[in-house]
């Protein structure tokens, strides 16, 4: 028996406060008796998938726009993250985000994972064991952190990354995740909608970016030496496992194989095709060469703004959509960033900051009932009033995730320091942090 | 002896090597190398940031010869390297004042 | 509910009109209330394992065969042609292939995915969502397009690819889909069996490939100047990733999660296999040495047999199938190449067209009833009509698609040039066409 | 319909005769005609995970980790090894190890795979048919015989390999894997644990590399020239590959897509993460750098560990079993080694045997009823002698496999040969045994 | 005419670049070297095995000059590579006897 | 002062620098180079397709000494990179004019 409540993702049908009541009545584990094999094939599927986003997907992608001296550490960067991350978030991250709490944190009911059992489910996700949600949702916090590292490559220290994840992860990314998606979420309530994690993971982490390429400080040459990526088919490999991994991301946030996993698959694919056309065409009329590590960003940047309205939006708005996101962060990368004057290495802000905005915006303007259900209006079906919504998100996501990060990392700086020494800088991070190099 | 050594574009080197070896060379070192000079090299452009790549790859090649060799080694390169195009490359000819096989131990013009 | 009428993957259980007819009544909406979650999960998968197979897949098998100046230029053929084939599908390819229209052509009833509500279904998958199935077959669309790339390596102009590759997604890829596929594709009624695309996909590829070569002339320094592989290693790790993917490709062309998805997967893997080995031996019998770049050949001249037959052989057929198309594509490549004073770069038509070709007789020799269902017989089973009918297929496609790309490449040569300028080639594309190089 | 028996994974719900017994009541094909989607859509996934593990996953992390001039032949050691051990297993490996025969051995009713109609289940797997089960479990025998490859590298005759592989494959893998998991197979019915192959794929594979790297002796050079991997990057793409196809590995192994595939998922993340740190961080104290390949290598360490305990622990004990292997682990390859004085080059005795004997024994002692189901405890439940029956499956696994692979090799060694001339292991066996090279 | 080659670090090569661009130097040729001298090296430990990395990286500059320019090309190669830290460099002149410059054949300080 | 260059096998580098060290040298310069000579390089198939790689990896050693240590760099460097098969390269010595460090201006022996 399939759990009968009708779900679009992780979003409740109705905003409000009468729907986190209707959800929390089946917060009993007396449901969770039957499980749906191919739910939770999918789901066990979406999570290997989303895993596969950070390693070996964000490593490749980062790794190949930095200098050679610097390939391994880089990779570690991802690869420690995504163990750090998974222990964090067994030990407190999961409780802190997905338990019942109040409107701005969950509690420590599942704190070490206690009380999960092994025929346990959650209430967001009745037709699957808990033990496959709390995974599936373990790796969106992991890729989540792993995408904040392209704003410190090149002279972030090893030690002072792992504190600053550390605590990034329990004070910044499990309380935004339980505003928008756990029951009693405040933006949740609100109303805000976020597919697959738009603010979530993208806005976040590209805020969070900002704040470190501000705090840390420019690589040494910037803007004097040759810092080019010294690999971009390294980037390009990346890009791909990221574009496959994304099915499980944005599909697999339907939390069900369903028609809903299904569109959102589909409007997933046609969006980011699109904005990778979009901003190749764009580099190509303005620099004149479409560039392979365009091409690859633009990919990203659609993914990152279809993220949010994966599951509430058409094909044929998918495909605006792209367009938009890659024009707008193409925008973002070649003209503004040079304007601002920080070095955001490899441009976190500029494609998941903006995209993450630039689709949030986006979801609230095409949003639509006939995709993601009764309740679920944008602009199109005219319902303007979703748009305030998605920025009273945006913004709440800026602040929050602006402000602490900003102090964590003064924090840290203030006492173990952020940066490596100029000498280790120059050698190469692999060299200097890791004792290793490549041939 | 003469060490003769020649910066030419990378495609040119088979060409290069035949006509060394047809004049008599039984023996030559290349090296990969980036060049500087007329020719220019290119702009790349990363998310908006441009690099000036001013370097372009290039092969040096060192020949050692037997003075009496020199000349037309020379010509030899320069028969094979060249394309009547800016960034063709140059040769520069260095003495050589000692030659050892390591295998025998020869010296001077038997070592090549 | 399951979807009730039996099915093997595309086809339909009996050849001809009748087939048709039956089909057709299934063809409303109605039926499309109740998906199957299992069949959904392993649709949403196989789709993901098929995007892997071009990319990073293809990207990484090409880009290992060329010369290092070329290794961004070709990835980025594989990375543009995923987004532009994709926003092709999505306008019109797709309407084209899979609507009903005539023998010929489908029609425009899907126009911009029209009508693809979120519980509509297509006749030929009605346990999942259309949304799903639209997907998955896009996937297919570009691959067989990217795969054509492998005989352009190293002087082809980008903005003539792209051209290119537009109309030949309409115009070839999408009536062949038609004909092979599609209830009422002619080819389809008229019995040929083709499981998971030897006929839509490698042949026409194939055969694509070599008109192209042949448009485009060899490659400066061809069988003169050393124009091997840069590194063989890409090559294995593509190889390796379109072997995984590929079990998408012929298992999830049973459209189900079913035992003819489990017997397509196990002949798969077992063919393949056979296949690697068989050229391996042949090359070291030959050449003295079993070079990697030869087994890896092998596996992709496996999977390409394969592809027609997953769906109705035996373990015991495909192991024979594989030895076959081992030795046969080895022969194509070795001898008879040299020989047709062509340059296919990347050996597209000695693989996937001589493979293909191989495996669609193969089909009419092993297909069974024991495995394919009532209908599905090959010579084995005493049906020697079958190998006819699969030349009709073979010859249909080769006929169809080497003409119309002829005239397509003829066209581009003749206005805006097929071929990059002779200093562009000598420099390498990737700073020539994208501007950028690896360190 | 699902199959009734409650199962998990390949292990009996009660030990002994009796379960064998009840087991095989249900071991007639007759309740093979209803299979269930969602068990077969994630078998399906999990066997291209497995793969992927295999190719290009194993291929990359011990590509990563030779010198340049062997990293084709690396490759090709599992890509062939992939191939070679698909045909063995469909001739003769299955039926051997998955078949009715006597406690030590299975019989050759499936033999050339004869009887595996399309339809037909095997009892240890009556959701999914029996094609799919087949497969999965020869990607097992896959990866084992490919991962003992790693203490042959860098001087390994070619043909002696595939010999070898042969001969290993059907004398020791098959036989152990029907010991341990096959109805009737004697550590089995003894009450070993082992849920996803600690002993039939780690220990096995890394008593039999020891033995290899004894016979074949130290690389030319060992200890005295630098023999540091060429790049650590390919060994953490590898790594990072193997991590997500081991979700396949580890919940593929429960056999169905239900409560424990979903427990066997997170306690595989849970463990391997805590792996991973507890080597860098023991290596960063000892050697004071986190070195990249550490922090790989203790991912690695983790997932062998938690591989038999998968099925039956809790997250909490996950993460002590991963702290624990981690730190083993690195204590036996940065000190034991050493003192140890042969050459296994890649660490495979270091990381799988005692990984895997770790990982067995702590499965004695975490297993709980509470996850793994009635019958299956272990010391922390109460029941002290399942340490001792692990430890007797340990034993008899590095007595069988240690024994006949020396034999095995000893004998090659007198024929053929096992190792390539002195001149070729300078020059490297990508020139001298495949006649290629990575420019 | 001098050839006068320097080994400098990686870092300094764009400074050094403009600095014989500077005194009129109209090409140069670069190539990637590991060096050996007074400036140590590092350890790698991979999984307990120690491998002492003597060489470091460094570029080797060649840039042939007429001998009237030889002394203020050393002197520019020495202010834009100079860190005043150990491993810095060397700067050594060769003689060269013969320059040809492959596209035109002009030879002698015409070639440079 | 003399440059040594010398063409080894890339295997025989470690016993070459410690030769050379042993001796008094106190840096060097490597290159990875690649060399064509009377040792054959072998011959590569793709898919049918024979490429005669006719040039084997090879390390390029230089070192400059004062000309009273030249003989005996020449004999060390013969001693380290010997194996006695063909291939095993060649040592050369060029005259050197000048020698700055560019950490200190020391010229001279001085800068060695
Ligand atoms: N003075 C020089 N010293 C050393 N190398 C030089 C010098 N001038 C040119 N080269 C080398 O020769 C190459 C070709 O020189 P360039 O000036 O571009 O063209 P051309 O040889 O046609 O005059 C350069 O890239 C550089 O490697
Ligand atoms: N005698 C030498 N012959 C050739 N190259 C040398 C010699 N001495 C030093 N070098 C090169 O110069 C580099 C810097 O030398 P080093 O002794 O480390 O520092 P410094 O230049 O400050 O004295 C070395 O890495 C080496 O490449
Ligand atoms: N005349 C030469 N000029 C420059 N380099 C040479 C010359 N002859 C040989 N070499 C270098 O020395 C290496 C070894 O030479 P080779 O003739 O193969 O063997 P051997 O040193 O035993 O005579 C070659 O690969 C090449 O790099």
């Amino acid at each position: 028996m399939k759990f009968s409540m009708p779900q679009v993702g992780l979003m409740p049908k109705v905003g409000g406060l009468g729907a986190l009541a209707s959800v929390l009545l089946f917060a009993t584990p007396a449901f969770a008796q039957e499980f749906d094999t191919g739910d939770t094939a999918w789901m066990l599927t979406s999570t290997a998938l989303v895993l596969l986003m950070t390693i070996p997907g964000v490593a490749l992608f980062y790794a190949g726009m930095v200098r050679k001296k610097n390939v391994l550490a880089t990779m570690m960067q991802s690869f420690t993250i995504t163990a750090l991350v998974t222990v964090i978030w067994t030990i407190v991250g999961y409780s802190l985000a997905f338990t019942e709490g109040g409107a701005w944190v969950g509690g420590f009911s599942r704190f070490l994972l206690s009380g999960m059992e092994l025929d346990a489910a959650h209430e967001l996700a009745g037709t699957i064991p808990e033990s496959v949600f709390m995974t599936f949702q373990m790796t969106f916090a992991i890729i989540t952190a792993a995408l904040i590292t392209g704003a410190m490559a090149d002279r972030m220290k090893f030690s002072a990354l792992l504190v600053f994840i550390t605590l990034w992860s329990i004070f910044v990314y499990a309380p935004i995740a339980h505003w928008v998606w756990a029951p009693g979420g405040w933006l949740r309530d609100y109303g805000v909608l976020d597919f697959a994690g738009g603010t979530v993971v993208h806005i976040n982490s590209g805020i969070a970016a900002l704040m470190a390429a501000y705090v840390l400080g420019p690589r040494i040459g910037y803007k004097r030496e040759n810092l080019a990526p010294h690999n971009v088919g390294f980037t390009v490999i990346g890009a791909a496992l990221l574009w496959v991994g994304w099915f499980g991301f944005n599909a697999g946030s339907s939390v069900n194989a369903d028609t809903n996993a299904g569109m959102a698959m589909a409007v997933t694919q046609i969006a980011t095709a699109a904005a990778a056309l979009a901003w190749m065409f764009a580099e190509w009329f303005m620099a004149k060469k479409p560039s392979v590590l365009g091409a690859a960003s633009g990919a990203v940047a659609g993914l990152v703004a279809i993220t949010p309205a994966s599951g509430f939006v058409t094909p044929g708005s998918a495909l605006l959509i792209g367009i938009i996101a890659g024009v707008v962060c193409y925008w973002a990368v070649a003209w503004l960033k040079p304007r601002m004057g920080y070095d955001d290495s490899l441009d976190v802000f500029g494609v998941h900051c903006i995209g993450g905005i630039t689709g949030a915006i986006l979801t609230g303007v095409f949003a639509t009932a006939a995709i993601g259900g009764k309740g679920f209006d944008g602009l199109v079906d005219g319902d303007s009033a979703q748009i305030v919504t998605q920025l009273v998100g945006v913004a709440a996501t800026l602040v929050w995730s602006g402000a602490v990060s900003l102090i964590l990392l003064l924090g840290i700086k203030a006492t173990i320091g952020l940066r490596v020494e100029e000498m280790q800088e120059r050698e190469g991070l692999d060299i200097a942090l890791h004792g290793e190099s490549i041939a | 002896m003469k060490c003769v050594m020649a910066v030419i574009k990378p495609f040119k080197l088979d060409e290069v090597r035949e006509a060394l070896v047809a004049i008599g060379a039984t023996g030559l070192t290349v090296t990969e190398v980036r060049g500087f000079g007329r020719q220019k090299g290119h702009t790349e452009l990363y998310r908006g940031a441009e690099y000036e790549v001013s370097f372009l790859p290039k092969i040096k090649v060192e020949v050692v010869v037997a003075d009496s060799l020199a000349d037309r080694a020379v010509e030899a390169i320069q028969r094979g390297a060249s394309t009547g195009q800016i960034g063709d490359g140059k040769i520069f000819v260095f003495d050589i004042s000692q030659a050892v096989r390591i295998r025998t131990g020869e010296t001077g013009a038997d070592a090549l």
